[in-house]
């Protein structure tokens, strides 16, 4: 065996804590090693030009790689020794920048550490076998799940790609929060109108097929053949007999349901259509408070449908689709007003959230675009709009900037002063954020030419005064103390991730972070990829964002899909589990314990029982190899002996 | 004795199977050996006392024809256990279960007696056993000599059989007893549990013994003692490696050790090999509430798991 | 010597690829200072890990074994850390029962995102592993 | 200088003290209830009035030994360059094996046929036999499964030893056997044993009265009929779970591997003992074996010490009667009764016994 070690320089970034040359050295000193050096950019052109050059010179017939992690650049180099003829599954990488050089300081011991990582990767190495992928079907249809502007965005440049798609929508309309919005920033152009024709386009798309008011269920498979079960949620309106019309929703004599689309701010019907530019424009039941539901008569609704379509006995319904990628689009949820129980929030009805502030600014709401407080009705004078309530507070679990407020704090102070020449709008900020093209001319508008007053500081109390509401904080500008008495209080409550994210997320195999936001697999070079190959994301459910970026991440999120597709068959990873059948005993406990049902019994023609593994279901977990209690099952790439081997590395030597 | 209810048994199933397990004298008074009937005349050889202590269950998972077996209320644990992981056939074996109130350890006996030579064995009505030596008799009580697991038994009647040889027997032992002698290891320093391991487990020559008896050790031939693929131990006679063997048969052995015993009694070097698959067993049982080889419908709670499982706690730094 | 005298013992790391190994990565690019001692092995997934490589590393010359995997009900594979969970606490509890002191092991959840909190984690065991100090192996006997 | 010695009992450890100044002694010694040989220290409990668990052999012949050690170097001028280089060690103390019984001795002439008289013998081997000494202890009675007689050996039958110890009330009656056995006799604690001579004549006797032959004569003859019929030994060892206890704790069993052990660039070669009654003994490289089943390494196991070895060794039977096989057998499988249903006799027995059967 002929190993070549290339050490990694990475500028300095590896060279400036570890002695690279000596850690070569040494490996020359190795047995097996024929070839060590290093470089100063290995996986520049020229670096990955030196490895091929050193296989071909020296008959390199393994390569290790001590660079950054694998997870940056294994696959560079596994194309770079494959393009020298050498199996890509030669390769092992020894992790001495994120791993050493970045986290130990001493230079002797980053030193003696990666010597030791190299040599583990060389003894690793020397196990290594090659390995052969073949190649698979691809079922091209794509589930897009969220449908808001950023899946909307990822479904129809699929399906304008010539992709079939299903969009998944769990609210009875596509829209999402854009479909909220009065008008949007820094344009000032009404939300609806731009975002309307959108959702036509998707209802209309003989390549969209789309289940709104349903939820995924289980999600199977792998990439290019996932299973999908889609459970519909029981609507009680058959929505191939529903036309719209409303005539039920003006007839239900239940008045006080809660309105999910205006979160709260008016009440609507038990039976509703959500809003007026709603697609599906399709009426549903909500059993919470329907009187056939909690009292078990009513019926009003049936008696006026004019198509019959009202049907109380409607279950779910869980319907399959066979798909090859997901994008996952699932949007962002809000900070619950009860987490200010010093601004009153939920206790005073004129203190409410900005989310509640764009239904009351918009024509479509509740006060069709008069901007009336909820308490009594009356037009506000002083309205006073507190940033940052609940964002970048680590003691309220959200360290992070929720990324849009700012904005649509600016842009609300605006529209007030359009609806309300005579009021005054004041602004409480920690620091103003507007970095997008357009913005901060935007902020400095709503300042400058509407009078916005914009205070640095945090509010300290909200409490009634008469009518008023009186907003108590600090001018850290000035050092002093502020008091404004507000007719309405709007917070810019923080963005949190969707309610059910984790589950969802444990349904795709798919990383989250500590608040739930989706986990992209590089923060910079594939911020729309998941380390789950296949599945995708697109807008806030990666982090907080505004609509230019989430809808940006909805096209980069299909063209992701769209490359995918653009071959026929996948090539399969060929590192998943392979059965030694002599040394196989038939206890099956692999099988037991598989989590992909990726193993089965197999009848050998002697009579023997084996398990069997089958190639394109397994995933690579390695849990059989763990379980087998006779090594017949291997892991490849990560056999026993492979581990054993970097075990042996280091603590016998 | 039950001895004549076994052979009608035998004789009553025999037209129906293969074979017959069941227990022959053996070399000496002290030990029997088994006997596999195939023919009614062969029913004859056969004896049942408390000398009967092998595990015979083990010899089922190879044997592909039809058999009958006699069991004790401990071996039909073993049966039990290979129906919970799916290792044999149940409607292939014909089960005689014998109730049982406590077997010999001839390790035991031996040790009372000196390591004699035995001229013959007898058991009186008391629950004894009278030894025999050239130095004139010895009767020492069933009860002092009994392998540890019968001082502790809780299936003195078997869970699974066909014909039952016997009127059943509840068990007297208190259930808290059963993990009472790991309790008090634990007990014990690192200190003194390492010097004391280190010290039995020098002793041992890898004859394998413990493993091919253990009728929980499935893989046999494939066992990775012995395999460079994979490549686990060296064939060297270091204490690491026999550690190394001991810690692999325990892992391995894990929420499936019916705790018979075999490991321990057949070890030529006496060393205590039982006491680490029983000490995963007290933590099974805590852990999971689970007990090998008593409910025909459990699963082996290393093959399987719950999402939160109410006994592991995270572990702190 | 695969560590310093003195100034390191021996501390084997098994890491899931998905979450705790780049858990480590991202410690890394946040340039959290860890101690060195630490060797780390990349395996695909938590439930790969046989308790019996730890036993193995325990037993030739490790003084400490750290495994890390992936929340449970955030597996990469699903159900992969639910196996290990289980399996590593069977031989937490087992390994003081033959002497060896049982807080040589720690098996923990490391997330991907997680990088102050894997710097915690490498400080604190190995901190912990200073404390105990090398793990005595009794010299191979030949026989 | 007398013929033979007398120790009495009270000087034994001042005995075994004065062979340890020069020599490791290894002893019989207690370990709970384990008798094993151990190098003789004043901690340990001797053991003399049973047969130890294990033989010897491991004195002599290790269960594994480090044939060499080896280490890949590179040429530090030239990388490319590796050469190996290997490290033997062969340095051997003087040993005293004590009071071991006569069959566990008479193993070691089993082995000097195969390791030391032939055109190559084995260096390692040679040297440990060369540098120890053999003091055995005559056996006074039978121990379980002992059958010495059968096969041509006895309770003090003196080949092997190098000198053999009878017990008497008040002490050890020592009889040299070889040259290197003559030299003990000079120690001081050694009395002369003239008067002893007779009373341990008696001793040996008696003791030789004492043991059964289950095979009924002094000449075994095995039927080649029995011995290749398949069916007579799937029925003979049906029972046999083929471990390798039988094997190890033999004195007479030799068979070994031998194995390269290596991380990190060096490692060594090691020789293991090995047993014909594990599955991996015969298993080749292209997975076939050709002994896959146990009744077939049993078969083996009888036959090399009963068929095999004879044939090659003018008749000598490679095996020494100890017993151990059978009293530690997990499930009590007797050699001897397998070997005497083998001879002719053992055969008319069980053809009569089969045809009642029917």
């Amino acid at each position: 065996m002929r190993v070549g070690v290339f050490i990694c320089h990475c500028g300095n970034n590896i060279a400036g804590t570890v002695d690279v040359a000596r850690v070569a050295a040494e490996m020359r000193k190795l047995p097996g090693v024929v070839y060590a050096t290093n470089y100063m950019y290995t996986c520049s052109e020229p670096g990955q030009e030196e490895i091929k050059q050193a296989i071909r010179k020296e008959g390199l017939d393994r390569i290790v790689v001590a660079a950054c992690s694998p997870r940056m650049h294994e696959n560079t180099f596994r194309k770079t020794i494959e393009k020298a003829g050498l199996n890509r599954y030669f390769l092992e990488m020894a992790n001495i920048r994120e791993h050493i050089s970045w986290i130990g300081e001493d230079k002797e011991l980053n030193t003696n550490k990666a010597i030791e990582a190299v040599k583990m990767a060389v003894a690793k190495v020397m196990n290594n076998k090659p390995l052969y992928s073949s190649s698979f079907k691809v079922n091209k249809r794509v589930l897009v799940i969220g449908g808001g502007v950023a899946g909307m965005q990822a479904a129809l440049d699929c399906a304008d790609g010539g992709l079939d798609v299903v969009l998944v929508e769990k609210s009875p309309s596509i829209g999402g929060m854009m479909s909220r919005l009065d008008k949007t920033f820094p344009t000032i152009d009404c939300s609806i109108c731009i975002l309307g024709p959108k959702m036509v386009d998707v209802v209309q798309h003989e390549k969209i097929k789309l289940y709104a008011y349903s939820e995924i269920d289980e999600i199977k498979g792998y990439v290019g053949n996932y299973q999908i079960k889609i459970r519909k949620k029981a609507t009680y309106v058959d929505w191939s007999k529903c036309t719209g019309c409303g005539a039920c929703m003006e007839k239900c004599p239940t008045r006080n349901a809660y309105d999910h689309f205006n979160f709260g701010v008016a009440t609507t019907r038990a039976i509703n259509i959500p809003f007026p530019q709603a697609i599906p424009k399709k009426a549903k039941i909500d059993p919470e408070f329907c009187r056939q539901f909690t009292k078990g008569k009513c019926g009003v609704c049936a008696k006026i449908c004019p198509t019959g379509a009202i049907n109380y006995e409607m279950k779910d319904e869980i319907v399959a689709e066979d798909v090859g990628a997901i994008i996952v689009a699932t949007g962002y949820g809000l900070f619950d007003l009860d987490k200010f129980p010093e601004y009153g929030a939920g206790r005073y009805p004129d203190v409410i959230t900005g989310i509640q502030y764009e239904r009351i600014l918009n024509a479509s709401g509740p006060t069709s675009g008069h901007i009336l407080r909820p308490s009594d009705q009356t037009e506000p004078k002083t309205v006073v709009f507190v940033s940052c309530a609940g964002s970048r507070d680590k003691s309220l679990g959200v360290p992070y900037c929720s990324n849009f407020c700012c904005m649509y704090i600016a842009k609300q102070a605006i529209l007030t002063k359009d609806h309300i020449p005579d009021s005054q709008s004041y602004v409480f900020y920690m620091d103003i954020r507007s970095n997008g093209k357009g913005y901060d001319e935007f902020t400095r508008r709503a300042q400058e030419e509407y009078g916005a007053k914009y205070i640095r500081g945090r509010v300290a109390k909200i409490y009634p005064k008469g009518k008023k509401m009186v907003v108590r904080g600090a001018d850290t500008l000035l050092g002093t103390q502020v008091e404004v008495e507000a007719d309405l209080v709007v917070l810019a409550t923080a963005v949190i991730s969707a309610p059910g994210a984790a589950g969802m997320a444990e349904k795709l195999h798919i990383s989250y972070d500590t608040f739930g936001f989706y986990v992209e697999s590089h923060p910079k070079l594939r911020p729309v990829e998941t380390n789950t190959s296949g599945v995708y994301l697109a807008g806030a459910c990666q982090g907080p964002k505004d609509i230019p970026a989430s809808v940006g991440q909805g096209s980069a999120a299909a063209s992701k899909v769209l490359s995918l597709f653009s071959k026929d068959m996948l090539e399969s990873d060929p590192a998943i589990a392979q059965v030694n059948i002599n040394a196989c005993v038939g206890c099956l406990k692999c099988v037991k314990t598989c989590p992909f049902q990726a193993i089965k019994e197999e009848v050998l023609r002697n009579g023997r029982k084996v398990a069997k593994v089958i190639e394109t279901v397994c995933a690579g977990c390695g849990v059989c190899t763990s379980t087998c209690p006779c090594g017949a099952i291997q892991l490849q790439h990560f056999t026993d002996n492979q581990l054993l081997a970097e075990v042996n590395a280091i603590c016998q030597s | 004795m039950s001895t004549e209810k076994v052979k009608e048994a035998i004789a009553k199933i025999l037209p129906d199977v293969e074979t017959v397990i069941c227990y022959q004298q053996g070399f000496d008074g002290l030990h029997t050996t088994p006997l596999f009937i195939k023919i009614p005349e062969e029913i004859n050889g056969l004896i049942w006392n408390p000398l009967c202590v092998q595990n015979l269950t083990s010899y089922l998972p190879s044997i592909k024809k039809k058999v009958g077996i006699v069991v004790k209320g401990c071996d039909s644990r073993t049966i039990v256990q290979y129906l919970q992981e799916g290792l044999i056939d149940r409607e292939k074996i014909v089960i005689i279960g014998v109730p049982c109130t406590g077997v010999v350890s001839v390790k035991k006996v031996l040790r009372e007696i000196g390591h004699q030579p035995v001229a013959g064995v007898a058991f009186d009505d008391n629950g004894n056993i009278v030894v025999k030596t050239s130095k004139g008799d010895r009767t020492l009580a069933i009860a002092d000599v009994c392998p540890d697991k019968c001082a502790t038994c809780q299936y003195p009647t078997p869970i699974v059989y066909d014909y039952l040889a016997g009127d059943p027997i509840k068990s007297d032992k208190p259930k808290e007893s059963v993990h009472e002698d790991i309790r008090q290891f634990d007990e014990k320093t690192l200190e003194e549990k390492k010097a004391y391991w280190e010290k039995e487990l020098e002793k041992c020559i890898r004859c394998y013994a413990c493993r091919n008896a253990c009728p929980m050790c499935i893989c046999q031939d494939s066992c990775i003692a012995e395999t460079r693929e994979p490549h686990w131990i060296s064939q060297k006679l270091s204490l690491t490696e026999k550690f190394m063997f001991h810690m692999i048969h325990a892992v391995h052995l894990a929420g499936r050790c019916v705790e018979c015993g075999e490991c321990e009694r057949v070890c030529p070097m006496d060393i205590p090999v039982a006491k680490l698959k029983k000490k995963i067993n007290t933590e099974m049982k805590e852990l999971f509430n689970y007990e090998p080889g008593v409910d025909p419908d459990g699963k082996p709670p290393m093959y399987t798991f719950n999402v939160d499982e109410v006994k592991i706690k995270e572990h702190k730094l | 010597m695969s560590v310093v005298a003195g100034k390191e013992l021996r501390i084997v790391g098994f890491l899931c690829n998905w979450c705790s190994y780049g858990g480590a990565d991202t410690a890394g690019v946040s340039r959290f200072k860890q101690p060195t001692d630490l060797r780390i092995i990349k395996v695909p997934c938590s439930g790969r890990v046989d308790p019996l490589f730890v036993v193995r590393a325990l037993l030739t010359g490790a003084d400490g074994v750290l495994v890390s995997g992936c929340h449970p009900r955030d597996c990469h594979y699903t159900d992969g850390n639910f196996y290990a969970r289980r399996r590593l606490e069977m031989l937490k509890r087992l390994l003081p029962f033959v002497g060896i002191d049982e807080r040589r092991f720690h098996y923990t959840w490391v997330s991907a995102s997680e990088g102050q909190k894997w710097q915690q984690v490498v400080t604190d065991f190995t901190n912990r592993i200073h404390q105990l100090g090398p793990l005595h192996v009794k010299k191979e006997n030949e026989g | 200088m007398p013929d033979t010695g007398y120790l009495p009992k009270e000087k034994v450890k001042d005995f075994m003290r004065e062979l340890a100044k020069d020599a490791v002694v290894y002893a019989p010694c207690l370990e709970g209830d384990t008798v094993i040989f151990r190098p003789f220290s004043e901690e340990r409990t001797l053991c003399f009035d049973r047969p130890a668990n294990s033989p010897p052999k491991s004195v002599i012949y290790p269960q594994s030994e480090q044939l060499f050690a080896f280490e890949y170097k590179k040429d530090p001028e030239d990388h490319q360059k590796m050469s190996v280089e290997l490290k033997a060690d062969t340095n051997v103390p003087g040993m005293v094996i004590f009071a071991a019984r006569p069959c566990d001795a008479r193993g070691f002439t089993i082995y000097d046929r195969v390791f030391i008289d032939t055109d190559t013998p084995d260096p390692y081997y040679k040297k440990r036999r060369e540098n120890t000494l053999i003091v055995t202890l005559s056996c006074a009675e039978p121990s379980p499964g002992c059958f010495c007689v059968g096969v041509g050996g006895g309770p003090a039958h003196k080949e092997g030893s190098d000198a053999m110890m009878t017990e008497l009330e008040g002490g050890y009656f020592i009889e040299p056997v070889s040259e290197k056995g003559k030299a003990i006799l000079n120690k001081s604690m050694i009395e002369d044993g003239s008067p002893y001579l007779q009373k341990a004549q008696e001793a040996q006797a008696k003791a030789h009265e004492a043991v059964k032959n289950p095979f009924e004569t002094d000449k075994l003859k095995i039927s080649q009929d029995l011995f290749n019929n398949d069916a007579f030994w799937e029925e003979a060892v049906s029972k046999c779970v083929s471990c390798g206890a039988c094997t190890y704790l033999c004195p007479t069993c030799y068979c070994f591997n031998i194995t390269d052990e290596q991380a990190s660039g060096k490692g060594e070669r090691i020789r293991s003992w090995d047993a014909c009654m594990f599955f991996h003994f015969t298993l080749e490289a292209s997975t076939h074996n050709p002994r896959p089943t146990r009744f077939q390494r049993f078969k083996n196991r009888v036959g090399h010490k009963f068929v095999y070895y004879p044939e090659k060794y003018d008749g000598a039977i490679a095996c020494c009667g100890c017993g151990r096989c059978i009293r530690y057998c997990p499930v009590s499988v007797d050699i001897s009764e397998i070997v005497s249903n083998l001879t002719e006799s053992g055969q008319k027995q069980q053809q009569t016994a089969g045809s009642a059967k029917k």
